[in-house]
C-alpha cells in the first residue's frame, strides 16, 4: 500500500503499522452542537479517529455528515458511517459526494439496524443494497471513478473526473450465527472494497481468537486492517442486558462475575476493558482497536492511557 | 397464496354504516385457504353485523354469498343481481379481489372486509408465512431455494447481518427464522456453500413493485 | 363355543370379558353384588376443565359395553359356592345371594321400582350405564314376606320369582379371578378418628359425595387429605404403595380448588407417587393452583369446639405442628378383598405376603387390584392383557362373529390384510411380536439397530420371543400409505428396499435415552445409571470406585421404572463391589408390586438413601465426582464424592422419534411422547384407527407395565384383523366437488386420518373405514364443503 | 344468499356431545332445571360450526355448548376446536356490541349429571 486512497490519518497510522486507536462519538438526538463539543473534547488527540453514528439503532439523531463536519472543527478526524436502512442508492452516492466536499475522508459501511429496534418502528426500510454493495459502490466510485450505473463521476462532457477520495470501512461480527459464515461476510467484504473493518465488541475472547484464525488462514488480515471492538461495561446492569438483550454478544459469566464482586463496578468495568485491549494486542492480525465507550466517552483517555497506548502517533 | 386477515370489526361496520343493502361477498380462493374471505367468514360476518344493527336499531337488509374468485370477472356473474341490489360490497376477498369486483361493477360503492398480507404458505394448520415479496425477479436458484428477499429481515443478498443468533432474526427471535441461516443451511445440504462467497452486484428492483404497477402479457394467448 | 367364567364384574372383568366375547367367547360374569360395575360406581369424576386421566368415566363405558353385549352374561348377587376341575376344564356351582334383576332381560323400564312397596329397588344412571339393583338389606322377601310385586311388575321377566334359593352350575373352559380390592380400614388407626370423629371420611366416600355434589360438605371448606394411611405401613403389615391414593387425592384436591379457588386444600404425603404420563403437568398446576403439600404423616386427628377437626403432625426439627380443617379425607390404600383366601384355596391360587393373588394357575387367571393396587385405566389394561393371555392359554384365538353385507347396499366390506407390522425390536416389539404369534400372526418386526433387544433383556427370552418371527435389523419405516386394514409400509432395511402390507401397525420404538444426557454424561465418571453396573464390573478391581452415586428426578419426575433400576444397581455393587452406595431421589417412587420392598432391602444393604430438594450439582474434580444438593430431611446441604455416578436415563427420556411420528401421523403428548393425552385411547389406541402403540414410546417403562402394554397391543390387534373383514356404513363425510377448495384444511385437522385429497375427482374424500363420524371436519371446513349425513344440524 | 332463519324464540340451546353432557343429560333427565332448554346432539363437540351458534344467537336464544374435559375428547381434540370456534363467535358478539355471555362453553364428562344440571343453572342466569 504505497500511494494513499485518501489520504486521512487513520488510513496513514495503519498503513505505518501502527496500532490504531477508534473511538465513536453519538451524535445529539437534538441540534445541539454543544453535545459534539463536550464529546469532542475528551476524546481530541486521545485516538487516531472517531465513528460518528448513523442514526444508531434506528433512532433519529443528527446526521452523521453534519456531526461529522462539526466534530472535524472540533479537531477529530471522523469516520463517518452510513447504513443502507434509510437511503437508497442515489441519496447514498449524493451523499458521499458531499462528505468528501466538506474533508471527510473515512465512510463506514454498515447494514444498519432494523428500525423496529428504533423510535419509528412504522416506518418503512430502505435496503435497496447490504452493506456489502455499498462498499463495492463506494470503492467503484473512489477506484472505477464510476457512479453505481456506470456513468463518469464529473459535472459535464468536458468537465473533470473528481471522484471521492475516501478509506472504506466494513464492520464486522464475529459472534453471529452461522459462525461458519462469518469469516466468509469478511472475505466478501473485504472483496467489495473495504480497507478496514471494525468488530463488534469482543467479551468472548475465545470465539474471537478462532475467528482470527480463520481470518489468518485465509490471509484477509493482510488483505483489509482489523480494528477490535471493545466496550468498557458500565454496570452489573449493563453486562446482563449486554448479554440477555443485545443478539450477537455473549459476555461471558466470568465478566459478570467479576462485577458482581467488585464494590466499584465501573472502575472494575474499565479494568476488564483494559485487560482485554492488552489480550487483543497480542492476537497476530489485530491491527488496532475501537473502542465503544457508549455514552462514556470521558472515559476513553483513562483506558487509552493504562492500555499503554497513549500518546497517539503523529503523522 | 395471497394471505389475509379479516378487518377488525369495528372498521367494517363504519365502512359500511350507511348501507341500507349490504351484499358480503366472499372469495372461493386463496382467502377461503387462509380462513379469512370464505364461505364460513362470510357467514360469521354477517351474523356479527345482523345483530350489531339489531342492537343498534338501525335497519339494512344483508345478503351474503361466496363466488369462486374475485379475480376472475366470469365468476361475478352469478352474484350481479345481487351487487346490482345491494348499496354496498363488502369484499372478503385480497385486495385483488375487492378491486376487480369494484371494476366489474362500477358505479357500485366497494369496500374491503380484509387486510392483503403476503405471498404465503400454510405452514401448519391456523398459521400462514410469508415466502415471497414478488421481487419480479427471482434469485431463488443462487440460494438454494430460500428467498434472501422475503425471509431476511431486511432484505440483505450478501449474507447474515449481526443479528443472527441461534437460527433466530433479532427482529423477532421467538417467531422468525434467520432467513440467511436457512440459506447457510440449504446451501450446506446441497454442497454449494462456496457460491455464498460471489459478492451479488445491486439487485434491480424496477422488475417488481418499484417498477410501477406490474402487468403481465402472454402474447400467444392474447388476440 | 369356549366359555370362560369372571368372578368379579368390576372393570377389570368387564374389561376382559368384552375382548373375550368379541372373539365369539360364551363369558359369565359372576358378581356377589346387587349391581354390575364394582368399585367405579362410586368414583367421581377429577376433571377441571382438563381431564384428569382417572379413568371412571371410560369405565363406564365398558361396563356399560360389556352388559350390552350378547355373549356375556352377568350373574349379579351371586357367589361361587364351589368350584372343580374336570375334563373340559372347570365345574362351578354359584348360589343367588338375594333376589336380584337379570341384567341382560332387564330393558330399564323402572316398573320394578314402581312396584315395590319397601323402595328397595334403585336405578344406577351415570356414564351411559343404566342398570336397576335390588337393596337386598330393605328387601321384603328378606324377612322371609312373602312380595313378588316386582316379579310381576316387570314387564321383560328379569327378576326370578323364587329369589332367595337360586343357584346356577356353570361350565368353563377358564376362570378369570378379577374379585378388585377392598379399602383399608382406617379405625385400625384409631388416633386418626375415623368413624369417630365427624367429618373425618376415608377416600371412598370423598369419591362418591362428589359423584354427586359439587363440594364435599360446603363450598368454603378447608380440606385436608392424609395419604398413605393403611399403606406403605409394615408395622400394618401393608409395606406396599397402594399406586392409587396420590393419584385420587391430588385430583379431588384440584377439583375442590377448582370449584371453588377460594378453598384451602392441604394434602399431607410422604411422597409424591408419579402416577401418570401427565404428572409433572399435574404438580405443576398443583402448585399454581394452591394445594398445598405437606411432608409429613398426621399423628392425631381431633375434633375442636363449633366442629372444625385439629390435625397434629410432626413439623420441622421435631417440634409438634398443628393445623386445623373443616373436613380431613383419609386416602385409604387399597387391600385384597374379603373371601380372597377362601377363593384361593377354591382355586388353588396363591398369595403374596400381603394377601394380593399371585399369578395364576392352569386355566386360571388374575387381573385387576385383587393381583396389585392399579389405576382404573391400568385394571383395563391388565383385563385385555389378560384376555390374549386367555385365548393364547386355550389356544383358540376365537372367531368374532360375521356380519353380512348382503341386503344393505349402505354397507361396505373392506378385506383386511393379516400382516403386521412390528415397529421396534426391545422389550415391547418383541413381546408384541410373541403374543402375535402365538395369537396366529406372522408379524414383521423393523429394529432400527442392528441387532433386536433395545434396552436391558435377557437374550434367551427375546430368541423364544421372536424364533420364527421375520425380523429386519438396521431398518427403518420410509414410507407409510393406507389405512386401518391395508397399510403399505416402504421399508428400508440395509441396503435393500423392502414393501410391506399389513392390516396394523404396532409402534414400540421406544424413547431415545442416548439424546436425554449428552449434557451431564462423559460416559468415564458420570453415565447413565442403566450401564453403571456393568460399567463398575469392567474395571480392574484396584481402579473400582469406593462410592458409587446413583441419581433420580435430576431433570423430569423419575418413574417406577428408574426407581427399581436404580435400588438394583445399588444393590448389585454393594454385593459385588463392596462399595458405598448414595442413591439420590426427590421422591421415593415405589408405587408398583415388589418396589417397596426393594426399597427396605437396598437400604438394610447399607445403601445411602438421599431425599434431596433444590437444585443438585455434578461437579467433575480430581478424584472423583461431588454431588451436592440439600437434604431435604436433615435441611441441610450434602456434599459427597463418589468416583462413579449414574444418572437415571428414564428421569431423561427424551421425546419419540418427531420425525416416525409425522411419518406415522400419529400425534405426541405433552412429552413429546408418542399417544395424546387421552384416557380414551389408553392404553394401546393411536389417534389413527390401526396403528397401535406400546411400552417406552408411550411413555410406560416399567417392565411389568411394559409387558402388559404388549399384550394388551396385541389383544388390540387380534380384535381388529381376527373379523377378517371390515364392515363399515358409509355414513362417513361427504365432501362436494364444487364447493372444496381443496384447501386440505380437512386432512389437516381430522385426527384420524380420515381425509385425503382424490386427484380425479379434484376433491377431499374421506375414508370410510378410519373415518370415525365426529364431523370436526364439517366443523373446520372454510368453503362449508363438508356434510356428515350421520349428523346434520340446521 | 341466505337470509335468518324464523325460529321460534329460545331461552337457552344446549349443544350436547354424545359421549359427554349427552349421557349425564339422560341421567338428569326429570330434573326441573332442564326444563325448557333445547338439547341439539352432537357425534362431538367439534361439530358445532359457529353458524350453529350465530343462527341460534339471533334467533334470540343463549347458547351453550358442552364438550368433553379437555384431553377426553373421544375424537382427540373436538373440544377444543369447539373452544376456540366459541372465541370466535365471542370475538363476533363483541364486533356486534352483544354480550359474550349469550355464548359459553362447558366442559364436563359422562358421569357428572350434578355439574349439568349445575352447569345449565349457570347458563340460565341472567
Amino acid at each position: 500500500m504505497n500511494a494513499l486512497k485518501s489520504g486521512s490519518r487513520l488510513e496513514q497510522v495503519l498503513a505505518a503499522g501502527q496500532f490504531a486507536v477508534t473511538a465513536e462519538l453519538g451524535p445529539p438526538k437534538s441540534a445541539d452542537v454543544e453535545v459534539i463539543k463536550t464529546k469532542a473534547a475528551s476524546l481530541k488527540s486521545v485516538v487516531d479517529a472517531v465513528n460518528i453514528t448513523d442514526n444508531q439503532t434506528a433512532i433519529v439523531r443528527m446526521s452523521s455528515i453534519a456531526a461529522g463536519a462539526l466534530a472535524m472543527k472540533e479537531g477529530l478526524e471522523p469516520v463517518i458511517q452510513i447504513t443502507c436502512r434509510d437511503r437508497n442508492r442515489i441519496a447514498i452516492q449524493s451523499d458521499v459526494l458531499g462528505a468528501c466536499a466538506l474533508g471527510l475522508r473515512n465512510i463506514l459501511c454498515l447494514t444498519g439496524d432494523h428500525q423496529v429496534f428504533g423510535n419509528h418502528p412504522t416506518s418503512r426500510n430502505v435496503y435497496d443494497m447490504d452493506s456489502i454493495q455499498l462498499l463495492a459502490m463506494l470503492k467503484g466510485m473512489r477506484d472505477g471513478k464510476k457512479f453505481a450505473c456506470g456513468d463518469d463521476i464529473r459535472n459535464g462532457k468536458n468537465a473533470p473526473v473528481v471522484e471521492p477520495r475516501i478509506f472504506i470501512g466494513a464492520a464486522a461480527n464475529p459472534f453471529g450465527d452461522p459462525f461458519e459464515f462469518r469469516v466468509v461476510r469478511l472475505a466478501k467484504k473485504a472483496a467489495a472494497g473495504a480497507d478496514f473493518v471494525q468488530t463488534q465488541c469482543i467479551y468472548d475472547m475465545e470465539r474471537f481468537e478462532r475467528w482470527m484464525k480463520q481470518v489468518r488462514d485465509r490471509g484477509l488480515h493482510e488483505k483489509v486492517k482489523i480494528l477490535a471492538g471493545v466496550t468498557p461495561l458500565k454496570s452489573l446492569g449493563m453486562a446482563k442486558h449486554m448479554r440477555d438483550n443485545v443478539a450477537g454478544l455473549t459476555v461471558p459469566d466470568f465478566c459478570i462475575e467479576r462485577l458482581e464482586k467488585a464494590a466499584d463496578k465501573a472502575a472494575e468495568g474499565i479494568a476488564i476493558c483494559v485487560e482485554q485491549i492488552q489480550k487483543l494486542r497480542e492476537i497476530p492480525g489485530v491491527a488496532g482497536v475501537h473502542i465503544m465507550a457508549i455514552e462514556w466517552e470521558a472515559k476513553v483517555p483513562e483506558i487509552v492511557n493504562r492500555a499503554g497506548l497513549a500518546p497517539r502517533p503523529q503523522v | 397464496m395471497i394471505t389475509a386477515e379479516r378487518k377488525p370489526f369495528g372498521e367494517i361496520a363504519d365502512m359500511v354504516q350507511d348501507a341500507k343493502k349490504l351484499l358480503i361477498l366472499g372469495c372461493g380462493s386463496c382467502v377461503t385457504v387462509c380462513m379469512a374471505g370464505g364461505e364460513k367468514e362470510v357467514a360469521m360476518l354477517a351474523s356479527a353485523m345482523r345483530l350489531a344493527n339489531r342492537k343498534a336499531g338501525r335497519k339494512a337488509d344483508i345478503r351474503e354469498a361466496t363466488i369462486e374468485r374475485q379475480c376472475d370477472r366470469e365468476w361475478f356473474d352469478k352474484v350481479a343481481e345481487d351487487i346490482e341490489w345491494a348499496d354496498a360490497v363488502l369484499s372478503m376477498a385480497c385486495g385483488v379481489g375487492a378491486q376487480f369486483c369494484g371494476e366489474a361493477f362500477e358505479g357500485k360503492r366497494v369496500v374491503p372486509a380484509l387486510n392483503t398480507k403476503f405471498y404465503g404458505a400454510t405452514e401448519r394448520q391456523g398459521v400462514w408465512v410469508e415466502r415471497c415479496a414478488g421481487c419480479g425477479k427471482c434469485v431463488l436458484a443462487d440460494f438454494g431455494g430460500v428467498c434472501p428477499i422475503a425471509r431476511c429481515s431486511k432484505s440483505l443478498l450478501n449474507g447474515p447481518c449481526g443479528g443472527s443468533q441461534d437460527g433466530k432474526c433479532e427482529v423477532d427471535p421467538d417467531r422468525l427464522d434467520c432467513g440467511w441461516q436457512l440459506i447457510h443451511d440449504r446451501m450446506k445440504l446441497l454442497g454449494l456453500l462456496d457460491r455464498l462467497e460471489a459478492v451479488q452486484p445491486l439487485k434491480d428492483w424496477s422488475a417488481g413493485g418499484d417498477g410501477g404497477p406490474g402487468r403481465i402479457v402472454r402474447e400467444d394467448a392474447t388476440l | 363355543m369356549r366359555r370362560v367364567l369372571v368372578i368379579g364384574s368390576g372393570i377389570t372383568g368387564c374389561a376382559a370379558a368384552l375382548e373375550l366375547a368379541h372373539q365369539g367367547y360364551s363369558v359369565d360374569v359372576l358378581e356377589s353384588a346387587a349391581g354390575v360395575g364394582g368399585k367405579i360406581l362410586g368414583y367421581c369424576c377429577k376433571a377441571t376443565i382438563e381431564c384428569a386421566r382417572c379413568g371412571v368415566c371410560v369405565a363406564h363405558t365398558r361396563v356399560a359395553q360389556a352388559v350390552k353385549h350378547p355373549n356375556i352374561r352377568f350373574l349379579a348377587a351371586m357367589s361361587l359356592q364351589s368350584v372343580r376341575r374336570d375334563a373340559k376344564g372347570f365345574a362351578a356351582r354359584a348360589v343367588q345371594q338375594h333376589p336380584a334383576i337379570r341384567l341382560s332381560a332387564c330393558t330399564a323400564c323402572g316398573a320394578c321400582a314402581k312396584a315395590c312397596p319397601a323402595r328397595c329397588i334403585t336405578r344406577y344412571n351415570r356414564g351411559g350405564l343404566v342398570q336397576y339393583s335390588i337393596n337386598h338389606a330393605k328387601c321384603l322377601r328378606r324377612r322371609r314376606r312373602a312380595c313378588a310385586k316386582c316379579v310381576a311388575a316387570c314387564p321383560a321377566a328379569a327378576i326370578a320369582g323364587d329369589g332367595l334359593s337360586g343357584a346356577a352350575d356353570l361350565s368353563a373352559d377358564a376362570v378369570l379371578v378379577a374379585t378388585g380390592h377392598q379399602a383399608f380400614d382406617a379405625r385400625g388407626k384409631p388416633w386418626l378418628g375415623y368413624s369417630q370423629v365427624p367429618n373425618v371420611l376415608n377416600g371412598e366416600e370423598a369419591e362418591a359425595i362428589l359423584a354427586n355434589r359439587m363440594f364435599l360438605r360446603g363450598p368454603n371448606d378447608d380440606v385436608a387429605f392424609v395419604q398413605c394411611v393403611g399403606s406403605r405401613d409394615p408395622e400394618l403389615g401393608r409395606n406396599y404403595c397402594s399406586a392409587v391414593c396420590c393419584a385420587y387425592a391430588t385430583r379431588m384436591a384440584r377439583v375442590i380448588r377448582h370449584r371453588n379457588p377460594a378453598s384451602n386444600v392441604t394434602v399431607y404425603l410422604i411422597d409424591l407417587q408419579n402416577f401418570d404420563k401427565t404428572f409433572s403437568r399435574l404438580r405443576a398446576q398443583l402448585a399454581a393452583e394452591g394445594v398445598r403439600l405437606v411432608r409429613s404423616a398426621p399423628s392425631s386427628i381431633d375434633p375442636l369446639p363449633g366442629g372444625r377437626l385439629s390435625v397434629k403432625r410432626e413439623g420441622v426439627a421435631g417440634a409438634a405442628a398443628v393445623a386445623e380443617h373443616d373436613v380431613v379425607v383419609l386416602s385409604v390404600g387399597m387391600g385384597p378383598a374379603a373371601g380372597a383366601a377362601e377363593l384361593a384355596d377354591q382355586l388353588g391360587l396363591r398369595r403374596d405376603e400381603f394377601g394380593f393373588f399371585e399369578p395364576g394357575t392352569p386355566g386360571v387367571f388374575v387381573a385387576g387390584t385383587c393381583a396389585e393396587p392399579r389405576s382404573i385405566l391400568d385394571s383395563i389394561a391388565s383385563g385385555e392383557a389378560v384376555a390374549a393371555q386367555i385365548l393364547e392359554a386355550l389356544a383358540d384365538p376365537g372367531r368374532p362373529a360375521r356380519e353380512s353385507t348382503a341386503d344393505n347396499p349402505n354397507l361396505r366390506k373392506i378385506k383386511l390384510s393379516p400382516g403386521v407390522l412390528v415397529l421396534g425390536g426391545g422389550l415391547a416389539g418383541a413381546r408384541v411380536a410373541g403374543e402375535l404369534k402365538a395369537l396366529g400372526y406372522r408379524p414383521v418386526v423393523l429394529e432400527q439397530a442392528a441387532r433386536t433387544g433395545g434396552g436391558a433383556s435377557s437374550a434367551a427370552e427375546f430368541e423364544r420371543l421372536l424364533a420364527d418371527v421375520d425380523v429386519l435389523t438396521d431398518a427403518t419405516l420410509s414410507r407409510l400409505t393406507g389405512c386401518i386394514g391395508s397399510f403399505h409400509a416402504s421399508v428400508r432395511a440395509g441396503k435393500t428396499a423392502r414393501d410391506i402390507d399389513c392390516g396394523a401397525i404396532v409402534v414400540c420404538t421406544g424413547n431415545a435415552r442416548q439424546d436425554a444426557g449428552r449434557d451431564l454424561f462423559d460416559f468415564d465418571r458420570i453415565l447413565p445409571a442403566g450401564d453403571l453396573a456393568a460399567a463398575v464390573a469392567r474395571l480392574p478391581r484396584k481402579d473400582r470406585p469406593r462410592a458409587v452415586g446413583i441419581i433420580l428426578d435430576l431433570k423430569v419426575e423419575e418413574t417406577n421404572a428408574g426407581t427399581a433400576q436404580a435400588f438394583q444397581t445399588a444393590l448389585r455393587v454393594i454385593e459385588q463391589h463392596h462399595a458405598e452406595v448414595y442413591v439420590f431421589l426427590r421422591e421415593v417412587r415405589v408405587a408398583a408390586k415388589g418396589l417397596e420392598t426393594l426399597y427396605d432391602d437396598a437400604r438394610n444393604a447399607g445403601v445411602n438413601v438421599v431425599k434431596y430438594e433444590g437444585p443438585l450439582r455434578l461437579k467433575t474434580i480430581e478424584d472423583g465426582v461431588e454431588i451436592s444438593a440439600r437434604d431435604a430431611l436433615l435441611g441441610r446441604d450434602a456434599i459427597i464424592l463418589c468416583q462413579m455416578v449414574g444418572v437415571s436415563p428414564c428421569g431423561l427420556s427424551a421425546a419419540a422419534d418427531a420425525g416416525l411420528a409425522a411419518l406415522l401421523g400419529v400425534h405426541t403428548d405433552c412429552l413429546g411422547q408418542m399417544q395424546d393425552n387421552n384416557a380414551h385411547l389408553f392404553p394401546a389406541l393411536s389417534n389413527r384407527p390401526g396403528i397401535f402403540l406400546a411400552g417406552a414410546c408411550r411413555s410406560r417403562y416399567h417392565p411389568p407395565e411394559v409387558i402388559a402394554d404388549a399384550k394388551a397391543a396385541a389383544m388390540r390387534v387380534h380384535s381388529l384383523l381376527s373379523r377378517k373383514h371390515l364392515i363399515v356404513e358409509l355414513s362417513n363425510a361427504t365432501v362436494e366437488t364444487t364447493k372444496c377448495a381443496l384447501c386440505l384444511t380437512c386432512a389437516r385437522t381430522c385426527p384420524h386420518g380420515a381425509m385425503t385429497v382424490d386427484d380425479e375427482k379434484r376433491k377431499a374424500v374421506s375414508r370410510p373405514e378410519t373415518c370415525q363420524r365426529c364431523g370436526i371436519c364439517v366443523g373446520e371446513c372454510p368453503a362449508r364443503a363438508i356434510e356428515l349425513p350421520a349428523s346434520v344440524i340446521e | 344468499m341466505k337470509k335468518p332463519g324464523k325460529r321460534p324464540k329460545q331461552r337457552l340451546v344446549v349443544f350436547c356431545c354424545e359421549n359427554s353432557a349427552a349421557k349425564a343429560a339422560e341421567s338428569a333427565a326429570g330434573d326441573p332445571m332442564l326444563k325448557g332448554v333445547e338439547f341439539v346432539r352432537v357425534p362431538c363437540a367439534g361439530r358445532v360450526e359457529i353458524r350453529h351458534i350465530l343462527k341460534r344467537i339471533e334467533a334470540g336464544a343463549a347458547v351453550l355448548a358442552l364438550a368433553c374435559p379437555l384431553d377426553n375428547c373421544k375424537y382427540i381434540h373436538g373440544n377444543r376446536r369447539t373452544l376456540k370456534r366459541v372465541d370466535r363467535v365471542k370475538q363476533v358478539l363483541k364486533d356486534a356490541g352483544i354480550e359474550e355471555g349469550r355464548v359459553r362453553m362447558e366442559f364436563l364428562s359422562s358421569v357428572d349429571p350434578h355439574k349439568l344440571v349445575n352447569v345449565i343453572k349457570e347458563a340460565k342466569r341472567p
